[in-house]
């Protein structure tokens, strides 16, 4: 259990997460692999259906049924240089990491947090659950963590409920929240989405900010590689419960080794971009659609979708090829990219 | 939120007042006369003319219901042909039994229902889910007077636990009457936890699978916390509603079971008055009773203002 | 608004003043839109951008009348919108349509494809008959999908494939204005730029003219001849995308710029972040609405309602420190 | 839409595998149902004597091979009554059904269609609310007369707005969808919206609350039967059969007990059909499943 | 009703059989009792009402000058003994007892009764009747009074004597109407009374009691009970469950079926026996029924054992018997009977051709209120649907069914029941305005002499011929006699079989 190298916090080893249904099986994350070096933030991108953030609920050991880790291992390197398999902890102990050494914030700043709780009540609730520590101090501590997020005001914001603020503010409670202890590791999930452009670059900054300050890793799951581009170091893309490339951050907007990827990028709209002439520049848009989880074709997964495939690439599921240092990419045509 | 308070009572008032007069439509067209019923089988009809006239039967509708609505705004709901005296007085003299029982039924139904619909929520799908959601629609589908006389025929004739009808006599304690209240309330309570523990669980599922209860996982929260504190308060407002709901309309289960168990409450207040013809008794029950449950689902409204902080308007 | 010349110069839609106000709660009234003027030159795509809240949603739907406006004009080649009787207003119904956000709320899941595009062609009494069958399965393809797929209902179709049977409905009556309410800001990146396409090469080969409803600015710049940027029910700036895009004339569609994740992570620029959030238009503020969240907001912003000023050809800001502001260098 | 498609319900297949769950339930009322049913609608071909022959020699026989169900106090064959009076009873339910859907839908699409007419059709629909449904039944029944067709009557007017406030508050949701607003733009006319983008999604709530309305008012019939306001004793329905044979209840209690099952049964094969439909047909409920 | 331990009470009641079954053992004072009736009384006036209820439960509080003893004579209670009647018949002088006291403490004397009277001629259905024959009532001192009539009328005295639409004597000053308190003579006054719970009456210890020996409801009134409630149980098998489970001392009116569990019960089953005579009225004034020819072959078609058996199962419990008045009464006869219970339809078929039936539905009026009345109403239905009638059933309720009956338009046939009146000029076939209306030159001749003779065995003779014009007019259709069922707790004695249960001479023995 100690073959984590030390400045890994978390190593996700070909995570496989099935929802059992009476019947059938989805295969929503399939032997999923990837490492997030401390202090740095790697991003998990793709689009609807990639899996991307069953993979962080399985780190966080938040499926719901009937969602169940089914094989791999989920190392993570604990405050006291222990290396646990989350996948194996038991639910007490699991209850100990989470929020402790764990956060995570979602994407949903609107319904994430409960109603009927002011925003200081549920944050003192995490201070009270992991410390000693009393009504008035846990109000303090909860001050200093609404100042810490930049709400301002926030000696009096705290008695507000959730309802009486707006989408940026209840982002950065959830912030504060998941911040209560400390975290080493902090998973936000699609944490932006739900925000306006403006408030977006706000929260960005924040989180740059904390995380510069604070030190603290960072698992960032989103679906836009603008805000990838901006925030993370490493990038995992996913796509129908698979990794199919991963690489540095620079890596990979400098070289795609997966036509997906690719694709993805061509699809972007890059604002800024020179618009040479009168003719509108047009995307190239990923023909056709995600398949089904529980209709996958067999071989490469996009190979339908793919405009770089060949008949080889029915002939099984291609494996994670390195790509160049640090490199990975799941594309048996990997070397033409 | 006073302006909001101030519709809502706008409201209520306005229900109220299409309530009476449905209320007394319904009465005024029911065939019958109450004063044959008063004089017994062997009144001349001249008897019964005089007695109508003493009753006021004669006039024509429109001022019977002049009248009848002068007295509600008087807090009147008039004399009851039969038992003569005022209604209200007679919806009092009832009202013990009848307040007791929907008290009782409501608890006996939540206590079973909320920790049985929760449990079956939170193991949605399991056999005990599966078991209790197929109980809760057999207990639902048994009309409740049959479950009733079963459990005379049982608990009081055959065992003699409790006594088979009645409330008690003069001078019988608090203790001994609801001594004969433990059968109709159980009676009550068990049809009524049925619907109120499909709703329990549905209400909880919605909730469950609510975004703030896994933040609530995600702080390391142990399940029952997650459970009872996140999730239950939330599902608890929907809840509510529905119990105050069910509460009100334990009226309607009740007239029921008081005419099997012979509990001289309103429901079999209100049999009896249809029988006898006794129009303003009808007329006064119903409009309680309607009134009761306006004001229930007002109250529920109100406790929304204090319960939900999201409704402050 | 002087024409460019590939254009046609009359527009084919003129917004004037246009005002929607809702009851807000406790006899309050939201201003959803206040005093919002532009134009919508015919044959060409105008972007409507802001964030939520700003107005932008609620100003499309007042055009077609699917929300009645509290004041102003909609003079669609040459007759006002809003002066139609209902009767009146069918007659127009054929010339404007509408294609929404949400590919899944806005196909009736109970009625298959045929029927949602029959639907659209009895309104207005088009191909009856044998027809039919050959419009609707010449709509399908103009949209990229199959004939075949008549027969299916929208919960077999992916969002996506939505979107297009949501394109083709619009298309069905043959109309002249299409406003697109943000037709792509529910759909995965890359199905995204394939609806993208597909609205652009129908404007081209049926001469649309479209108003183009979107928060995405990137989106916009991709698509839009002009664009008008609305901030808490009133216009910011408006005009052609590529002066807007180029050179921003007002501090909100500076910072809109600015903030918006650039897919590349060497893209260096000076960011321009907005303080706070977006007001409640309840209670918006006085004067320059965007001023409580407006870097270079003056005591004067908080007075005066900021006009919409010409600044160029076809380009106005409604900023009363806009010239200080380029002076400055800061715009 | 995006936040649904990455939860596991997308994943396909969720709500048709909610009803594979409870299959087996669903299909044991349904098997149920359609027996009470057929037998209902046979009851002139398989009732083994003519239900209201009177046979004195033959009182209070109790269950035998010649009489399944026994004999009640006038020599009548149980069985023979039980399925006849199902006819009845289940008449009863449906009518009831029909009577306050076609109220409840008009009610509710007026309300839910037109803000003038919302706020007058609420306080009523309001106001017959807050009766309790037995009361108002045993209201209505005595002012009409004891009998079937014022029962359905009284019934259908009990359950009419609690189907109407379920429409109206869809038809207020529907009524606000992008695809109306799309059948809007283009033109096409109110009834037309009604008719097509309204009811035709109302469909399958009206089905569903139909099935527990057919229930309650089976049930609800009984009751009032069992306080002597039903329908009218001389028309046998399972309700009129557990009053009359409640006297018998210690000494021939076959009389009493067959009806009840019998009400106990269809009950309960409704509601486990209008649960497994309401499982199927309604998607925010079956991603439960 | 509570009991004890389960050892004790199994080895007291085991010593209670003991004591209980030698000979007569002697009355204890003391006790409550808990008697279950068929509702709440509509008043407890009961010069207003003829209900049965009414009358069973005042008679405890309120007293007549008057009342019956065991075999149906009339004897006097507040009176000192039978009156003086002139040689006319026209005077009837009547001697008050003296002492008698009023529950408030006040005396009762002639100013008492004097206003009673007069108040039961206006008040009472009864009284109202016999006011026409009435010329004057007056005192004649403290403790006299004299009735004058206009022509003698026989029944009178037994009209005094009747419980319900009852001649009570009230105090003078507490003659309202309504009644506004309930003070009575009688061995109990009412001390509460909760609607539709209880009624709740303790002994009168003023109560001034007849010297001479119990005698059906005449002579001496003994007060042993403490106490007695009654208790309104509406439905008749909570009535049998109550019995069954030893929770009342009395429950009145059980249906017969509930004989053997009872039986089997803890409070013991008491048949009254004969308690009265279900009838079908014909409307004799309008509709099919007014053709004398069809009532005939109702008659003919009409099968009384049938229905007996259909309504109230065992032979213990009815007698296929076509008299008025059953043996043991003075009123008995044979006279027509052999028209009773001829259950032939093809004779009626035959008469109703003759008389041209049209096929007109004939509408019987019955109510689920008695089972009884609705269990014949479907075996006449099966009768006479054989004989060729159209048969339109109507089943209302009782209030219904007593509104509908007062208008000949609306009926040919209704279904009641009587108690055996121990004065046969009460029952209402004998007037003309109730409901059938039946009123026939054959009719009158045959009541005529009847009312005006006071030689009671005369009378006798005379109503033989009553009877007979009953048959041949058929204005109704007598079903036959049945018995009651009622439940006596085993610990509570001297309870006698009464058509208006009575509890004062009962005592409860522990």
């Amino acid at each position: 259990m100690t073959d984590l190298p030390e400045d890994v916090i978390l190593s996700v080893e070909d995570l496989q997460t099935h929802f059992v249904f009476r019947g059938f099986v989805a295969r929503s994350v399939e032997g999923v692999t990837f490492s997030l070096t401390r202090g740095k933030t790697a991003a998990i991108v793709g689009e609807s259906g990639s899996g991307k953030s069953v993979t962080s609920l399985s780190i966080m050991r938040l499926l719901s049924s009937p969602g169940q880790i089914a094989g791999g291992r989920i190392l993570y390197r604990a405050r006291d240089g222990r290396v646990l398999d989350l996948a194996r902890l038991s639910a007490r102990e699991m209850r100990r990491i989470r929020g402790r050494e764990i956060a995570m914030i979602f994407q949903e700043p609107m319904t994430s947090l409960n109603p009927l709780f002011t925003v200081g009540d549920q944050i003192g609730e995490m201070i009270t659950l992991h410390q000693p520590v009393g009504r008035a101090e846990a109000r303090r501590q909860v001050i200093e963590l609404l100042d810490l997020v930049e709400i301002p005001a926030a000696a009096t914001r705290l008695d507000d409920y959730p309802h009486q603020m707006s989408g940026g503010m209840r982002q950065r409670v959830m912030i504060a929240l998941a911040l209560a202890c400390r975290p080493s590791l902090l998973i936000a999930d699609e944490p932006t989405t739900a925000l306006d452009v403006t408030v977006q670059a706000q929260i960005l900054d924040l989180l740059r900010r904390l995380q510069s300050e604070l030190g603290m890793s960072i698992l960032f799951i989103t679906h836009n590689l603008g805000v990838v581009a901006e925030i993370a170091h490493d990038v995992v893309v996913m796509y129908a419960g698979r990794v199919v490339e991963q690489a540095s951050v620079r890596t990979l907007f400098a070289h795609q080794k997966h036509p997906y990827t690719k694709g993805l990028l061509a699809s972007t709209p890059n604002p800024g971009r020179d618009l040479a002439g009168s003719e509108r520049q047009r995307l190239t848009p990923i023909p056709g659609t995600v398949p089904s989880i529980t209709a996958l074709p067999p071989g490469c997964v996009f190979e339908p979708r793919c405009g770089y495939a060949i008949p080889e690439c029915r002939a099984g599921r291609p494996p994670l090829f390195p790509a160049g240092p640090d490199h990975f990419s799941r594309c048996i045509r990997h070397e033409i990219m | 939120m006073a302006r909001y308070i101030l519709n809502r009572i706008i409201g209520v008032i306005v229900v109220l007042f299409i309530v009476a007069t449905v209320v007394f439509v319904i009465v005024r067209v029911t065939p019958g006369d109450p004063a044959a019923v008063m004089l017994g089988p062997d009144a001349t009809a001249a008897d019964i003319a005089d007695l109508r006239i003493r009753l006021g039967l004669n006039q024509p509708i429109p001022v019977q219901y002049l009248y009848f609505m002068g007295g509600l705004l008087r807090g009147d709901l008039g004399q009851s042909i039969f038992l003569n005296e005022p209604v209200l007085t007679a919806l009092g003299q009832r009202a013990e039994p009848t307040f007791f029982l929907t008290i009782f039924s409501i608890l006996i139904a939540c206590a079973i229902a909320l920790p049985v619909g929760i449990l079956s929520a939170y193991k949605r799908g399991s056999v005990f889910d599966q078991v209790v959601t197929t109980l809760a629609m057999l207990s639902a589908s048994i009309p409740s007077f049959w479950l009733g006389l079963v459990f005379i025929e049982f608990f009081a004739v055959k065992l003699g636990w409790f006594p088979t009808s009645g409330y008690g006599g003069p001078g019988d304690s608090f203790l001994s009457r609801m001594h004969h209240l433990v059968q109709p309330a159980v009676t009550l309570g068990l049809v009524n936890s049925a619907l109120i523990i499909r709703f329990v669980r549905a209400s909880m599922l919605d909730v469950l699978g609510d975004d703030y209860v896994r933040t609530a996982r995600s702080k390391g929260m142990g399940e029952a916390r997650v459970v009872l504190k996140h999730a239950l308060k939330n599902a608890l407002i929907p809840i509510l509603t529905v119990i105050g709901l069910t509460t009100a309309l334990l009226i309607s289960g009740a007239i029921v079971t008081e005419t099997v168990f012979g509990l001289p409450g309103v429901g079999s207040l209100i049999v009896s008055a249809v029988t006898r013809r006794d129009y303003p008794v009808i007329q006064g029950a119903l409009l309680v009773i309607a009134a009761l449950y306006v004001l229930i689902n007002f109250a529920i409204d109100m406790l929304y203002l204090v319960v939900d902080p999201r409704v402050s308007y | 608004m002087s024409a460019t010349p590939a254009q046609d110069s009359a527009p084919l839609l003129r917004v004037e003043g246009l005002k929607k106000h809702f009851p807000g709660r406790n006899g309050g009234v939201v201003r959803a839109v206040e005093d919002v003027t532009f134009s919508v030159r015919r044959g060409t795509i105008t972007g409507l951008v802001g964030e939520s809240g700003s107005g932008k949603t609620t100003a499309g739907r007042c055009l077609l009348r699917l929300v009645e406006p509290t004041g102003g004009k909609a003079v669609f080649d040459g007759v006002d919108l809003f002066g139609l009787s209902p009767h009146e207003m069918k007659a127009y119904r054929r010339r404007l349509q509408i294609i929404f956000q949400d590919p899944y709320s806005s196909l009736n899941p109970r009625m298959r494809v045929s029927g949602i595009l029959g639907e659209a062609l009895d309104a207005h009494g088009l191909a009856r008959g044998k027809q039919r069958p050959a419009r609707i399965a010449e709509l399908l393809t103009m949209v990229g999908l199959s004939p075949e797929h008549a027969r299916r209902f929208p919960h077999e179709f992916s969002g996506g494939q939505r979107q297009r049977i949501g394109i083709a409905r619009a298309l069905a009556v043959e109309p002249d204005f299409i406003v697109a309410d943000e037709p792509v800001s529910a759909l995965d990146v890359s199905v995204q730029a394939q609806i993208l396409n597909l609205m652009q090469d129908l404007q081209q080969s049926l001469g649309l003219t479209i108003l183009f409803v979107a928060h995405d600015l990137t989106v916009v710049e991709y698509l839009c001849d002009d664009v008008v940027v609305m901030y808490l029910g009133r216009i910011m700036e408006s005009g052609p995308s590529r002066s807007v895009y180029a050179r921003p004339r007002h501090p909100y569609t500076k910072a809109l710029l600015s903030t918006a994740p650039v897919p590349d992570p060497d893209f260096k620029r000076e960011r321009l972040i907005l303080n706070g959030d977006i007001p409640s238009p309840l209670d918006p503020p006085s004067g320059c609405v965007f001023r409580t969240r407006c870097p270079y907001a003056g005591d004067a912003c908080a007075e005066i309602v900021p006009p919409l000023d010409p600044i160029g050809p076809s380009h106005a800001s409604a900023c009363i420190r806009q010239t200080e502001l380029v002076a400055a260098g800061i715009l | 839409m995006a936040a649904v498609a990455s939860s596991p319900a997308a994943y396909g297949g969720a709500s048709f595998l909610g009803l594979l769950v409870r299959r087996k339930t669903v299909l044991f009322g349904a098997i149920i149902l359609i027996v009470v049913v057929a037998a209902a609608l046979l009851s002139p071909w398989i009732a083994p004597y003519a239900p209201a022959k009177l046979s004195l020699a033959n009182r209070l026989k109790p269950p035998s091979a010649q009489h399944l169900f026994g004999t009640d106090d006038f020599g009548r064959d149980v069985f023979s009554r039980v399925i006849v009076a199902g006819r009845t009873s289940l008449t009863v339910g449906f009518s009831v059904v029909i009577v306050s859907t076609v109220l409840g839908v008009i009610l509710g699409l007026l309300a839910g269609f037109f803000r003038r007419l919302d706020g007058p059709i609420a306080r009523v629909i309001d106001a017959m609310m807050a009766f309790p449904d037995i009361l108002l039944a045993i209201s209505l029944v005595a002012a009409l007369g004891p009998s079937a067709s014022n029962v359905i009557l009284a019934l259908g007017i009990v359950y009419a707005p609690r189907l109407a406030r379920i429409i109206r508050a869809s038809t207020l949701v529907i009524r606000e969808l992008p695809y109306v607003e799309a059948a809007r733009a283009l033109g096409v006319s109110t009834p037309r919206i009604m008719a097509n983008h309204v009811l035709r999604n109302l469909a399958s709530p009206i089905l569903v609350q139909g099935t527990f309305i057919f229930a309650n008012a089976m049930l609800a019939e009984a009751g009032l039967s069992f306080l002597g306001v039903g329908v009218a004793p001389s028309t046998p329905t399972w309700g009129t059969m557990i009053s009359q044979g409640r006297q018998f209840m210690d000494s021939a209690g076959w009389i009493m007990m067959f009806p009840g099952l019998a009400v106990v049964l269809s009950v309960l094969s409704l509601q486990l059909v209008g649960d497994g439909l309401r499982d199927m047909l309604d998607p925010r409920l079956s991603k439960d499943l | 009703m509570k009991h004890g331990l389960l050892g004790a009470g199994a080895l007291l009641f085991t010593s209670v059989s003991l004591l209980g079954s030698p000979a007569m053992a002697e009355p204890v004072k003391g006790g409550v009792i808990d008697v279950a009736t068929v509702g709440e009384p509509p008043t407890l006036d009961p010069m207003t009402s003829t209900a049965d209820l009414v009358g069973m439960i005042t008679q405890h509080i309120f007293e007549t000058l008057y009342t019956f003893d065991k075999d149906w004579n009339v004897v006097p209670l507040l009176a000192e003994a039978m009156p003086d009647i002139s040689q006319d018949g026209k005077i009837y002088a009547i001697k008050l007892r003296s002492g008698v006291k009023f529950q408030d403490g006040s005396d009762m004397t002639s100013k008492d009764v004097v206003a009673s009277l007069k108040r039961w001629e206006e008040v009472a259905s009864r009284g109202k009747q016999t006011a026409s024959d009435i010329q004057s009532i007056e005192a004649d001192g403290d403790l006299g009074v004299k009735i004058t009539l206009k022509q003698p009328y026989a029944p009178l005295l037994s009209l005094l004597a009747f419980n319900n639409s009852a001649a009570i004597i009230l105090p003078s000053d507490d003659q309202d109407m309504p009644l506004k308190k309930v003070i009575g003579t009688g061995p109990y006054m009412l001390k509460d009374r909760k609607p539709d719970q209880y009624i709740q009456l303790v002994r009168f210890d003023g109560y001034k009691s007849r010297s001479d020996a119990p005698n059906g409801y005449g002579g001496a009134r003994h007060q042993y009970l403490d106490e007695i409630r009654f208790v309104p149980v509406p439905d008749p098998n909570t009535r049998v469950q109550g019995a069954i489970a030893g929770q009342f001392a009395y429950a009145d009116s059980l249906p017969v079926e509930s004989y053997d569990q009872v039986k089997g019960g803890k409070d013991k089953a008491m048949i009254l026996k004969p308690f009265g005579w279900p009838v079908f009225m014909m409307n004799t004034k309008e509709g099919v029924l007014s053709n004398l020819q069809i009532r005939k072959a109702v008659q003919a078609a009409m099968n009384s054992e049938d229905m007996l058996l259909a309504a109230f199962g065992s032979k213990e419990f009815f007698t296929v018997d076509g008299s008025l008045y059953p043996e043991g009464f003075a009123w008995h006869s044979d006279a027509g009977t052999e028209a009773y219970n001829q259950g032939n339809p093809e004779k009626a078929a035959e008469l109703l051709k003759k008389a041209g039936y049209d096929g007109k539905p004939i509408r019987i009026l019955t109510s689920r209120q008695y089972e009884f009345h609705y269990k014949m109403a479907q075996v006449a239905q099966a009768y006479l649907e054989q004989a060729g009638f159209k048969v339109d059933m109507q089943v209302v309720d009782w209030a219904t069914l007593t509104q509908r009956r007062a208008d000949p338009k609306l009926w040919d046939m209704f279904i009641t029941h009587s108690p055996f009146l121990p004065e046969p000029a009460l029952n209402g076939y004998m007037q003309d305005s109730s409901p059938g209306w039946w009123a026939t030159d054959a009719k009158h001749a045959a009541i005529e002499p009847f009312v005006t003779e006071t030689d009671p065995k005369k009378r006798a003779a005379l109503f033989s011929k009553v009877q007979q014009v009953t048959f041949d007019e058929v204005p109704m259709y007598k079903v036959g006699d049945f018995n009651a069922l009622a439940a006596v707790s085993p610990e509570l004695k001297d309870v006698n079989q009464a058509s208006w249960p009575y509890f004062w001479n009962a005592y409860l023995q522990k």
